[in-house]
């Protein structure tokens, strides 16, 4: 076991804990809009992670730039999707949610 | 990995009872496109590369992307309509016979493993690895799709292009107009995201001769990247030739690979029993058509009608 | 470990059969269809696992499978879309049967 | 190392297994997509991490056409699927 092995594993632990809390924000918040925001924040960074800490395990470069570009479509996908969800969300009439005493 | 395989079957299970008896009919498309997402993961863990390349771009887009605009054009109380209570019938005759159906069914399956046990079936594979050298190609699937067996894929592309011609018969739909969306930020993703989709098209081609990808996921890119041009409201101009070639573009999969066939057969080979130093050739040739031919006509297939430009 | 997926995709085939027999609704028994054809294609590729060396052929048929079915599902959802314009209605059931 | 991977990829299962929870209960729809939108990105992660386990490039391109295709799904959502304003989600409007 290498050094790259022991650091890429690091890598995908922390990248699964992120996963985990943005799912955790997925249940727990109480509406849309911040629902979407612990999701893109914690989803990307998790993914993002996944991918380096793959790339470092690899040691090639061509998989190292495919995992890249996998990020980068995700981070596109994630990021302009959750902004039309809540854009259209908006439109349609859906209120965000206000602390209620 | 027994862990892994147990959470899978659970939540795959989960799905299907959901979808097909959660109350609303969207609550039921979402766990349908979520089930198809995890049979990609059930690809991959059986160790079949070129099955999870066409169910990712086939489940997780294709499809979802039919259901929701066949969702959009019912009306919303139909989307919403309590379906669980909707059964065909109830009573205990209906329950006697669904409950025949799963016993059977089951005990089929249980008895078809264990004659398999019995069996040891050695499949295929070693003979296939034997004769994949005079195939032309690297990948066994594809040696398989376009050589061995390429009479199948000939049928296979024949029914897509029937379903078509059985769509378009229906009527016909207006081509799709500019939208007008308040949405420039869809506008911009999809400009960014054409020429990946291209790219990535186009490398699943190429790599289909040794490795998993080849004509069918390829031309599934191929079509999601013209779907979600019609979504962002883009217009695929191609109005004075359009009807002409696009029924071209939409026969030339099944055209090239017949006339490849037949072109063999006066040449004393048999239909499409390639001679070995073209085989390779060839099937590059007619996995090209067939790509291209493909996303035409899964786009079509989306489109739903035959399209009319005047009413468009 | 391949006769969990082979018992799976019969558990699931029998769930999507008895959706597709008993759904009224015309857009639930596609995706019925669909998850029935996902069950058959599970249980060919467990199959295919189990030989030794792991068996290609029945991955080529499952391919071609797939292709099959999106055409089905295309063309059932467009007959669909036409029985809704015309009837009102996303069951094959006559008013009088309810 | 494989062990570790396996495990890891059984924690994200779990992560699905909540997503499923959100997905169900809603109370939107833009919770369900959402939801969706999030099983498209973890099945990304688990692909990847399986490829790592079972030591298969051949999967980094599965997760590739994945990652492409899960903006569709989404956009086709956003611009098709999402239902009347005026008869929409009573549970969530307060207003």
């Amino acid at each position: 076991m290498s050094a790259a092995d022991i650091a890429g594993a690091a890598l995908v632990v922390v990248g699964v804990l992120f996963f985990l809390s943005g799912t955790l924000g997925l249940l727990r918040f109480p509406d849309i809009y911040t629902r979407i925001h612990a999701l893109t924040k914690a989803d990307n960074l998790g993914l993002g992670l996944i991918c380096l800490g793959s790339a470092v395990q690899s040691g090639s470069l061509l998989t190292a730039l495919k995992l890249l570009l996998v990020w980068i479509l995700v981070l596109l996908a994630a990021a302009a999707g959750a902004s039309l969800i809540a854009q259209t969300a908006h439109e349609r009439g859906i209120r965000p949610w206000e602390r209620q005493e | 990995m027994v862990l892994f395989d147990l959470i899978l079957g659970l939540l795959l299970v989960v799905l299907v009872q959901k979808c097909l008896s959660v109350t609303d009919l969207f609550g039921a498309v979402i766990s349908f496109m979520a089930f198809g997402l995890l049979m990609a993961v059930a690809w991959v863990r059986l160790e079949a590369p070129d099955i999870a390349l066409a169910e990712a771009a086939i489940g997780s887009g294709l499809t979802g992307a039919l259901l929701f605009s066949t969702l959009g054009r019912l009306p919303h109380s139909e989307a919403r309509q309590p379906i669980a209570s909707r059964t065909v019938g109830s009573g205990p005759g209906y329950w006697l016979a669904a409950g025949f159906w799963w016993v059977s069914i089951m005990l089929l399956s249980v008895a078809f493993f264990l004659s398999l046990l019995e069996l040891q079936a050695p499949g295929l594979g070693g003979y296939l690895q034997e004769r994949l050298s005079e195939s032309g190609v690297l990948n066994p699937v594809t040696a398989v799709l376009l050589n061995f067996r390429s009479l199948d894929t000939v049928m296979e592309i024949a029914v897509l292009l029937l379903a078509v011609a059985v769509v378009w018969s229906l009527g016909t739909v207006g081509w799709p107009a500019k939208q007008k969306l308040s949405l420039p930020l869809l506008v911009g993703l999809v400009r960014l995201l054409t020429p990946v989709f291209l790219l990535v098209a186009f490398s699943l081609l190429w790599r289909g001769n040794h490795a998993p990808g080849g004509a069918f996921p390829s031309g599934a890119v191929l079509a999601a990247a013209s779907i979600l041009l019609l979504l962002a409201g883009k217009t695929i101009r191609i109005y004075p030739l359009t009807m002409f070639w696009l029924r071209w573009v939409l026969a030339a999969g099944l055209l090239v690979f017949v006339l490849a066939g037949m072109s063999l057969m006066f040449a004393g080979y048999g239909f499409l029993v390639y001679p070995e130093q073209w085989a390779g050739t060839m099937i590059l040739i007619i996995e090209v058509s067939a790509g291209v031919s493909i996303g035409a006509m899964l786009m079509a297939l989306y489109i739903g009608g035959e399209p009319d430009f005047h009413a468009g | 470990m391949t006769a969990y997926y082979l018992i799976l995709a019969g558990v699931i085939l029998a769930m999507a059969f008895h959706g597709l027999m008993t759904r009224a609704n015309l857009l639930r028994k596609l995706m019925a269809l669909n998850i029935f054809t996902s069950a058959v294609f599970l249980f060919l590729v467990a199959l295919a696992r189990m030989a030794e060396p792991l068996d290609p052929i029945p991955h080529a048929m499952v391919l071609t499978g797939i292709v099959v079915t999106v055409s089905t599902t295309a063309v059932g959802l467009v007959l669909l879309l036409k029985l809704y314009r015309r009837t009102g209605s996303l069951t094959l059931q006559s008013a009088d049967d309810d | 190392m494989t062990t570790l991977y396996l495990v890891l990829v059984g924690v994200l299962m779990g992560n699905i297994a909540i997503g499923l929870i959100r997905i169900l209960r809603g109370p939107t729809v833009a919770d369900r997509m959402l939801a969706a939108e999030f099983f498209g990105t973890v099945t990304v992660a688990i692909i990847l991490l399986l490829a790592i386990a079972m030591d298969k490039s051949v999967y980094y391109d599965v997760a590739l056409v994945f990652a492409l295709l899960s903006a569709l799904a989404v956009v086709a959502f956003v611009t098709r699927g999402w239902p009347d304003r005026k008869s929409g989600e009573q549970e969530d409007e307060r207003g």
